[in-house]
């Protein structure tokens, strides 16, 4: 990997949220939905993350495009800081500027879960998709217009439904129209947020297709945020996975699946109930619920729950490192377990 | 369109949408159709029961109560409608500044909203009314100030609500910024709702303004309006019962159809809570 | 729990506070010399100069404020322009006396709203319900003035059944409490009514007759002890329209309470009567909503056990 | 399907809601039977009608929806009942539900009553069925909580709701409906709403149980891996109407339906190694409201003939104990 083809760097990211309560609105409490998160994404590649709901992986996206503040941390991001600039300088999207954070806004874009509340009920697919080019001054009117319509068609929709509203289309073409407004500014990187899970089986397929085709077509980077394992695995270059705020493990996807180091990672994989009655999988049943953000276990987030867990789990927080080529994982033991992969057959 | 076509389904709202049409064509036109002059008075008339010069019958003046109704039908339109205005202006300025800008500006404004809605519409208008006094600017002012919590409400909810909605996170994702989000987002989802509340509201004020005057805090006779013509019949309920009947059949129809018209206008733009219903 | 009643009682400190904020500054918003108002408009201008004194209007504003809030402090709210007497001392019996009204009314309400609210929504859309939903809509679109008219004259004049006003036997209680009490019934039963029907379509429900629960106890039981929190609500909010219902009705029947001394205040330029109903009416606002408010955090569990 | 007599035999069944915009035919024609002690996967997207056909098995079909035709056959200990013909609010549904046959549903955060603690929700059930005491009861909703792996058991009788978290939420349900030791549960999507690893819990917590109380299940879901690891039986609905019917293995290893078919080929899988293209079913899921000749799945279907835009394929016999909807299998008329 060649430091010079990374688009996106981010280093020690934290996002803690205050809990208020009563009548002043003192601070009781914070939850540490990002508690010290370090990847990097290359260019044209899929970075996907993975996680149970509530361990942080939305938080991370929307902090890395700076929608949430970040708390403490470097996002270091290949982008331009002017309008005539080229983007090949790194700038700390943490502590950008104003005006610098809406020019970076032309690379860096979303796509959101909820097909539904991503649209307004107000406005027809071509306004939808053409907004960010509105927001961003960028181009006439008639030239956006003509743009709305090329993306359409990218997306797979027909030019004509520019002028009908959201709530004539079904979940799958309303994805289409978001992932049409999250490519009008031609953006580097694209954050997908659980752009699949709301949609029915046989549609999510369609749109898994289509957000490939585009990758290829407009050469894009996704960080593909998810809680399907086999959608990420199908999608991704390289994954991540996520526990209680902390990146636990990270790997090319070959890898973290048929060689996982952390314990986590090995019972979310045979967790996954797989389309086939004669595949018997032996799970690993992981005991009780994900602590509470707001009052994580001490040393190792995970030893509560895990079968491997040894004092020093409960005393001291494993460090992130490398354990191999690429791969990275913060968890005392992995050196000596011995964890069960997924087969390749 | 798409709204009259969808409206004139619901028969009830319909009938009674277009009885409040014609009531406030009364209103507007109320200067050439009364067939007498409502200050007018005549001793000879005094309490005349109804007939066919006086249909409604005449009052402790000898004045035609029908043209008093019609005329008074003018003053609550007007009075009721700047009210409304104001209620809404206020309510919507305050309720979406409040929900856009958050932190202590909305503390504040939500403390104080909460404390006014404590408080009984009734009772607000007459303390408003005892600081600027019964006037019609005095009771246009109290009526709508007594309103403009429930505006304020709305507004705010609304406000928040869409703040959340993922296709503002969009665009701010795609760089816009507050006046854009305001102008393009919430401010047209703060329409319909307000335009229910707004319709929801109108008989309240109704029923509100006509209590003022009944209690004499609203607008001062000569000028007619229920309420205070109620007040005034009351005094002679045993000898002339008929004065009530004029006032207080228009009022209650026009209550009635206002409310009614709230109701169909609440379900053609909310279809959703008619399922519920 | 306890927290919440500590915060709730801190915040009526405030609340009581800008009140008496908002008397004072009643002084100074309505146009005129308040220390003219208060003598009457004919008289001598020394017993203007010593009330202007006594008030402390010459001097700054925070001492006046100062002294006012004190003297409100140890009960003293001035005394009335015309009766010379103190304000106390008019206001208290007064008190008393719309208390009766507005709580048999409100009682009369919440019994009438929660039985065909329930009824309503059992038999929701059927031709019970719509009957109960347009008797109510008739209900709510009559004011207290057209109802009480109404009644005087069919039941006190016309049959001659029951005193026209005043309240010195419990026949004259009839009247004013249910023309009171039916328009709150009206506006109550419709809300009871779409709390009801909004619970019913919960999720629980379902698990409930999935149970094999009877109707009875899925709208009785599972349902109404939901529908009980925005009701409970309501009915805090129905005692406070009530009471400002009660200032038209005790008008309307001579009712010789708190409403009728602020109207007749008003009228009368009596400042000082004005500003002690005002101050008291608010009092029991703001105590209607405390209870309201701690009633709910008790029936609710995720509030009582939190 | 196994032998001897069936526990539920649906036949023809139709479930229309009447709105303002229409009639939706939710269920438009359906057949299947449950055997004791069996597993029925129901499959089908969101719409297909899957959730529909579950409450009508529980008799709680509530206007705009109604039952239009068809009846279901459960079989008593001494008789056989149509639960299309009894009054959804009468007597003889009511002893039914909860002890016959229960349910437990997709959300566990609100299909529990906010205001009642765990154990007397639990309780309830019991003595609205059971025949016991209250204090009798109360035992055995505390033995049940522990049965359902609530870690315990004594103090979480006394918890609301809004204490648990999603996974003893749906264990709490699951308690509930096990009270009466029904002959058939019911499962509408119960993992839909949890995290993969709680979902694997409550797999495995339901597998344990219908081998404990000797139970069928009805277990409805959108997720093939979760049928796959559950059911002994499957059918696949696909707008209103059933398409295939299959034990599991044959349905995951020779379907015969090409809607079936493009399913399978359309979700990712972990058991599959190397980037293939995931081959998507083209178009959009049908709208209750259209009413379409033909079979509804001609639309997207890469095999579709003349024949199966004109008619409406029944569900026939392709195999042995294999049947679909699909006039690829079977003989022209």
């Amino acid at each position: 990997m060649n430091a010079d083809d990374t688009l996106l760097d981010v280093r020690r990211l934290r996002k803690y949220f205050p809990v208020r309560k009563g009548a002043l609105q003192r601070r009781v409490a914070q939850i540490k939905a990002v508690d010290g998160v370090d990847l990097t994404i290359q260019y044209r590649e899929t970075l996907g993350l993975v996680g149970e709901s509530g361990c942080g992986k939305t938080t991370t996206g929307r902090t890395i495009l700076r929608l949430i503040e970040p708390t403490e941390g470097s996002i270091l991001f290949r982008g331009r800081t002017s309008d005539r600039d080229d983007g090949e300088a790194m700038i700390d999207v943490a502590t950008a500027t104003p005006a610098q954070v809406k020019l970076l806004r032309r690379d860096m874009q979303i796509i959101f879960q909820d097909p539904y509340s991503s649209l307004n009920p107000r406005m027809t697919i071509g306004e939808i998709a053409g907004e960010p080019l509105k927001i961003q001054g960028l181009m006439t009117r008639s030239e956006r217009e003509a743009l709305v319509l090329d993306l359409l068609r990218a997306v797979g929709l027909s030019p004509d439904h520019a002028r009908r509203y959201p709530h004539e289309f079904s979940g799958g073409q309303r994805q289409r129209i978001g992932i049409a407004r999250a490519l009008a500014l031609r953006p580097q990187l694209v954050v997908a947020d659980e752009p699949v899970s709301a949609l029915d089986v046989s549609i999510q397929a369609q749109v898994i297709n289509l957000l490939q085709d585009l990758q290829e077509q407009f050469g894009l980077t996704y960080l593909f945020i998810a809680h399907d394992l086999s959608v990420v695995k199908h999608i991704s270059n390289r994954v991540a996975v996520m526990y209680l705020g902390k990146i636990v493990e990270l790997a090319a996807t070959a890898e973290l699946f048929g060689n996982p180091k952390h314990p986590y990672s090995e019972a979310l994989m045979s967790a996954v109930p797989v389309a086939d009655p004669d595949f018997k999988a032996q799970r690993i049943l992981l005991q009780g619920d994900m602590p509470s953000p707001m009052n994580p276990p001490t040393g190792c987030h995970f030893h509560p729950r895990c079968r491997y867990a040894q004092d020093i789990c409960r005393a001291e927080a494993p460090v992130y490192r490398a354990v191999g080529d690429s791969h990275f994982v913060s968890c005392h033991r992995a050196d000596e377990l011995s964890l069960r992969g997924l087969r390749s057959s | 369109m798409d709204f009259l076509r969808r409206y004139r389904r619901d028969k009830v709202g319909a009938y009674f949408g277009a009885i409040l049409l014609l009531l406030y064509g009364v209103a507007l036109t109320a200067q050439w159709i009364t067939p007498a002059d409502p200050m007018a008075i005549n001793l000879n008339e005094v309490f005349a029961p109804p007939s066919w010069r006086h249909w409604l019958g005449a009052d402790q003046f000898g004045r035609d109560i029908l043209s008093r109704v019609i005329l008074a039908t003018q003053v609550t339109v007007k009075i009721t409608s700047a009210a409304c205005i104001f209620a809404v202006l206020t309510g919507v300025t305050i309720g979406m500044f409040a929900g856009y800008r958050g932190g202590w500006v909305e503390s504040a404004a939500m403390r104080a909203t909460d404390m006014l809605l404590i408080f009984p519409i009734i009772m607000l208008a007459i303390v408003v009314v005892v600081v600027a006094g019964p006037t019609e600017t005095g009771v246009i002012i109290a009526l709508g100030l007594a309103q403009a919590p429930q505006f304020i409400r709305i507004a705010r909810g609304v406000t928040l609500s869409v703040k959340e909605e993922l296709y503002v996170e969009a665009a701010i994702a795609a760089g816009a910024g507050r006046a854009h989000i305001l102008a393009h987002h919430i401010w047209p989802n703060i329409s319909t709702p307000i335009i229910v509340q707004a319709t929801l509201t109108l008989p309240v004020l109704v029923l509100n303004a006509s209590a003022l005057s009944y209690l004499g805090l609203g607008v001062q006779p000569p000028t007619p309006e229920w309420g205070q013509m109620l007040n005034e019949a009351k005094d002679h309920l045993i000898t002339a019962p008929h004065l009530i009947v004029g006032p207080a059949a228009a009022l209650v129809v026009f209550v009635l159809s206002a409310n009614l018209v709230g109701d169909a206008v609440q379900e053609t733009l909310n279809p959703k809570l008619k399922k519920q219903k | 729990m306890t927290k919440l009643i500590v915060a709730r009682l801190l915040f009526m400190g405030p609340a009581a506070l800008l009140i008496v904020t908002f008397l004072f500054a009643l002084f100074h918003l309505i146009p005129g010399d308040p220390a003219v108002m208060l003598a009457g408009d004919n008289a001598p201008r020394a017993v203007v100069d010593s009330i202007r004194q006594a008030y402390g209007f010459d001097q700054p504003l925070h001492v006046q404020y100062w002294r006012y809030v004190t003297k409100v402090l140890q009960g003293d709210l001035g005394i009335s322009n015309y009766t010379r007497d103190p304000v106390i001392d008019s206001v208290f019996p007064r008190i008393v006396n719309t208390a009766q009204l507005a709580i048999l009314s409100m009682l009369f309400a919440m019994t009438v709203s929660l039985l065909l609210g329930c009824i309503s929504a059992m038999y929701w859309n059927r031709p019970l319900d719509k009957i109960v939903t347009v008797v109510s809509l008739l209900g709510i679109c009559t004011p207290v003035f057209v109802s009480g008219l109404l009644a005087i004259y069919f039941f006190s004049i016309y049959l001659g059944w029951l005193p026209i006003s005043g309240m010195s036997s419990w026949r004259h209680f009839i009247l004013p409490v249910i023309t009171l009490g039916a328009l709150q019934a009206a506006m109550l039963t419709r809300m009871v009514r779409s709390c009801m029907v909004d619970a019913l379509g919960k999720d629980y429900i379902t698990t409930a007759r999935a149970k094999g629960a009877s109707e009875f106890l899925v709208v009785f039981k599972h349902a109404l002890r939901n529908a009980l929190l925005p009701i409970i609500t309501l009915f805090g909010l129905g005692l406070g329209h009530t009471l400002g219902g009660s200032v038209v009705t005790e008008t309307i029947f001579n009712w010789p309470g708190l409403g009728r001394l602020m109207v007749n205040s008003i009228l009368t330029r009596d400042l000082p009567i004005t500003q002690g109903a005002i101050f008291f009416f608010s009092m029991i606002f703001i105590l209607v909503n405390l209870v309201v408010d701690l009633i709910y955090a008790w029936v609710d569990p995720r509030i009582r056990y939190d | 399907m196994g032998d001897g007599a069936p526990l539920i035999e649906v036949k023809g069944l139709k479930v229309h809601f009447h709105t303002e915009d229409g009639v939706a035919r939710a269920v438009d024609g359906v057949d299947f039977t449950i055997a004791p002690e069996r597993t029925l996967g129901v499959v089908g997207e969101s719409g297909c009608g899957k959730s529909v056909t579950a409450r009508a098995v529980m008799g709680l079909i509530e206007p705009p929806g109604r039952i239009e035709q068809g009846e279901i056959l459960l079989h008593l200990r001494d008789k056989v009942v149509d639960i299309c013909r009894l009054d959804p609010r009468g007597r003889e549904i009511r002893d039914i539900r909860g002890s016959e046959i229960a349910m437990i549903f997709q959300e566990p955060m609100t299909s529990l009553n906010p205001v009642f603690r765990i154990g007397d929700q639990i309780v309830e059930a019991i003595l609205l069925h059971g025949g016991m005491g209250r204090s009798q009861a109360h035992e055995r909703a505390i033995e049940l909580l522990d049965a359902v792996g609530i870690p315990m058991p004594r103090q979480r009788f006394e918890s609301f709701p809004h204490q648990l978290s999603g996974g003893m939420r749906q264990r709490a349900m699951i308690a509930m409906a096990m009270s009466c030791n029904p002959r058939l549960l019911i499962a509408d999507e119960p993992t839909t709403a949890l995290d993969v690893t709680i979902q694997a819990q409550v797999i495995d917590l339901m597998n344990a149980l219908r081998r404990d109380f000797n139970t069928a299940i009805m277990f409805i879901t959108h997720d093939l891996g979760v049928i796959a690891g559950m059911a002994d039986d499957v059918v696949v609905m696909y707008s209103g109407k059933i398409v295939e019917s299959a034990p599991v293995r044959e349905i995951f290893h020779n379907p015969k339906h090409p809607y079936t078919q493009g399913l399978m080929n359309s979700i990712p899988s972990l058991a599959v190694w190397g980037a293939r293209r995931l081959k998507a079913i083209d178009g959009v899921v049908p709208s209750p409201f259209a009413h379409q000749q033909g079979c509804r799945f001609a639309p997207r279907c890469s095999h579709a003939m003349e024949v199966c835009r004109a008619r409406s394929p029944e569900l026939l016999e392709a195999a042995p104990g294999h049947s679909a909807a699909c006039f690829l299998h079977q003989a022209a008329p």
